[in-house]
């Protein structure tokens, strides 16, 4: 079902936990399907991610995606960040089954609605 | 790595005794029981001695065992089959809403036909009411079919006094009894039912066969075409090492059903308690009318798979009813039905025992689950903000 | 007594090497392929790897392969899943007049739901022309069904020209290869279908268990419901151990088929040569264009089941197209359309070849056939009043 | 499928043939349905059968039911003989398949054709 490598993650998740004051925070998902996950991002002065932390409810799949999504962006810019997609998540894992790719598989929509937090929240800044 | 299977409700391991009465028929005994020669005639008689053995093990006529290739399809024919022979008297079937995908979907497929189902709810148990079941009897009414165990949480159905009801008003009753056989006693006279189904593979016996019950006068109409094979209601070549292996597996199976029972029951009871010492969880299902051997809880904050996963790696196979393992996008239908909330059915676990478990089994288990529980937590959202 | 079986178009003996691939699947991986656990993924990989393996042995993809019960089911499912998939597009569908009754009766069974048969017919020698299939396309059509190979009298139905038209007009084509599998070459884009049914036992493989070939993008409704099971099209705990079987059966199966062939026709023809010295017997079904193992005979004066009971008291196992073996009150449907007359279909008898058969079994048919015609004969009334 | 009698009365069937100048002959079934029987009977004065022979073109049920009858009605009057049923025959052989008790079981009628025959012929000779 799961390749090695979602099973060391799902094993081994990197980098669970929150970040207080973190720069943004993006949730996706909901009860009703199964899959909650919420990513908290902090960034320097460049734009760069200087951590990543996740908290995730939901089968293998997920947590494993959320896990490897914080290892991809970890040192990469924001803009970087945006580029990635669920799909190339899902590949990094070396493929995940197949009726995992839609519900489980939403750690990119999470981070990226994490970075239009923290783009929100410069805006806010900037405006004041 | 120790390895506990608790997933008996899923499938069971065949029973040596059964392989061996199996065995002969793949070689020596590998005729079609069809055929006139001897090769075929010797087969032929095992096959019906397997019918006598099947009949026997539910208080039945040899006439009326029908051999399928499984639960399904025995749901399949009993529902399709009685609701397209009687069509000219009625289209009124009534079901339940914890019934397996077998019986449930079977049902809602009759409406492209013009039927109309009308599904009992449960209470916070998973049990069904007879009043409500009688109350949705109407002139049209042609079948009934409730299961008589549930195959999540356990719970066992007043079928019996559901079957009296349909037996006066000359409805006929199905029960779906794939998870009873070998757990609780069945005998289709008790029951009051007409059609009954069974799966070999959950009692120790053979994957891909099982039978349906027709009881002698029911009105039945075959859903497959081709052979003379079972009176035309089931054609095809007979899986027969399969239904060799039923009938062995089913003697076996309900021989000393009673003290089998009591034997699953401890260790059930023993692995409920230690399970709901843990904080939030909490027991689905009926606390006593339900199987011996099933323990069905939900754990707050987590998700079923991530859970059976865990349990995995220790050596534990259970299930859960979340929909990450439900094969389709919802939880459970049954957890859903007793009122449970997504989160509780999202994180339901189901531990299904069978005789060969030991308490040893079920402490490695009560050892082993609390650890996991609190990772999972700690790694939540949901949890994380309570 | 010596024994020798010559009815492999009724059922195979297992093969010791198929039997080994499916042995663990009983014991150590008796998992459900469906469980998340460990002891459920180990069983879904043995199931997908057999799906690869009936996959290439017909060059076809493994999502195109959906398993079965056997060939009845995949026969029912081809037809009654494609025309009710289709039922908005048209309602008639096309088959022969020789197709097994898992065929035919389904195709019948659909003009209840309103659905036109045409039955195309065939001539002396079995052979369906594919001029009469053409003609009788309308622009109602959505389905086609022709056999691969007659399982009575082993004449091959050309197949791959009717595919052709088929796909040229856009309408589904299935194809009953059930008797073909291991006896010639199969090829699903050299037969241009878009549905294939097969069935393990009558290729050394286990009985009750088959497969369906849908070809990507072909319409098709699941006949069956319960739980999501290839690909929901055919619900059910799937037969693990007939799967892993089948898989390994075909593989075989096709290995080498050009030379298994060749034997086969080899013995073939040594027994119709012989045979057709005896007086007032005739060869059924095609000279060239048949099976390599099939011989099927009419001999004149006589009943098929008493020649099958005479030969098999002297442990020759072959069978009848008479109606006291067809399972119905009528004589083979095949030798009928084939333009015999009663006395010679229920006096046929099929003798259908093996591997394993020698020339020496071919010679002791020969020799002990005769005797047993001349009595029969001595005692018919027919005769006498010749 | 077939008890042992039956198979034993197939395997050596008693008292095939023909009568010449039988007293009387019956004939039951068609070839449509696969089984013909024909029975032949010799009566002496007191008409009780003293011979009786048959040829069948049939199944093993129709050759052993025309068999077993030849010897259950040796030796009876054509009373006797008249009483007799197919259902008796079957049992005689110690029961026949379900699907056999319809076609394969007729020697019964044949016989009564037979005794009919017999009976016409009596008649027309009174009559002469
Ligand atoms: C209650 C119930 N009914 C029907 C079935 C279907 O049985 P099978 O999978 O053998 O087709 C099952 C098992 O999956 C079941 O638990
Ligand atoms: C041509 C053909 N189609 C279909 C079938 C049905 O296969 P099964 O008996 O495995 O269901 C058979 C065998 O009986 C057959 O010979």
């Amino acid at each position: 079902m799961y390749t090695e490598k979602v099973m060391e993650h799902f094993t081994n998740p990197r980098n669970v936990g929150e970040i207080e004051n973190a720069d943004g925070v993006g949730e996706v998902g909901n009860m009703k399907c199964g899959d909650i996950m919420r990513i908290y991002i902090k960034v320097n002065d460049d734009n760069i991610i200087e951590d990543v932390k996740f908290r995730t409810f939901g089968c293998g799949a997920a947590i494993a995606t959320s896990s490897v999504i914080t290892e991809m962006v970890k040192g990469k810019t924001i803009e970087e960040a945006l580029d990635i997609t669920n799909k190339q998540v899902a590949e990094e894992l070396g493929g995940l089954p197949e009726n995992k790719m839609h519900c489980s598989n939403l750690a990119a929509d999470a981070l990226h609605k994490a970075i239009d937090s923290l783009v929100e929240k410069q805006k806010e800044k900037k405006t004041k | 790595m120790k390895k506990v299977y608790l997933d008996h409700a899923a499938t069971t391991q065949l029973n040596k005794e059964v392989f061996e009465a199996m065995n002969p028929y793949f070689f020596e005994l590998y005729g079609n029981p069809s055929s006139v020669h001897s090769f075929g005639r010797e087969v032929r008689k095992g096959l019906e001695e397997s019918r006598e053995k099947v009949a026997k093990a539910i208080g039945a006529q040899p006439r009326e065992i029908i051999f399928t290739s499984g639960g399904t399809e025995s749901d399949n024919l009993a529902i399709r089959g009685s609701a397209m022979a009687q069509r000219k008297k009625g289209n009124h079937v009534i079901t339940s809403a914890v019934e397996h995908h077998a019986v449930i979907d079977a049902c809602h497929a009759l409406k492209e036909e013009g039927f109309e189902i009308t599904v009992i709810p449960v209470d916070e148990h998973g049990m069904v009411s007879v009043k409500d079941v009688e109350e949705a009897i109407t002139d049209k009414t042609i079948l009934i079919s409730i299961m008589l165990a549930n195959n999540e949480v356990g719970t066992i159905q007043p079928v019996a006094e559901i079957g009296k009801i349909a037996r006066e008003k000359g409805i006929t009753f199905h029960t779906d009894a794939v998870q009873a056989i070998g757990n609780i006693p069945v005998n289709v006279d008790e029951l009051n039912c007409d059609l009954l189904a069974l799966s070999a593979h959950k009692f120790y016996g053979p994957k891909g066969v099982g039978a349906l019950y027709v009881r002698k006068g029911t009105r039945l109409k075959g859903c497959s075409f081709g052979g003379s094979q079972e009176r035309k209601l089931r054609p095809g070549t007979e899986n027969v090492p399969g239904v060799i292996g039923l009938g062995k597996a089913i003697e076996l199976a309900v021989k000393d059903v009673e003290s089998k029972a009591v034997k699953l029951s401890r260790l059930r009871d023993r692995l409920i308690d230690g399970l709901l010492k843990l904080p939030d969880v909490s027991l689905n299902g009926h606390r006593t009318k339900r199987l011996p051997g099933n323990v069905n809880i939900s754990v707050q904050y987590v998700e079923g798979e991530s859970l059976i996963l865990s349990l995995d790696l220790k050596g534990i196979a259970c299930s859960s009813g979340s929909a990450c393992t439900s094969g389709s996008l919802d939880p459970s239908h049954v957890l859903l039905a007793m009122g449970l909330d997504h989160q509780a059915a999202h994180g339901s676990l189901r531990f299904t025992l069978g005789v060969e478990n030991t308490e040893a089994e079920i402490d490695y288990v009560l050892e082993t689950i609390p650890g996991i529980v609190e990772r999972l937590r700690s790694m939540s959202p949901v949890y994380a903000s309570k």
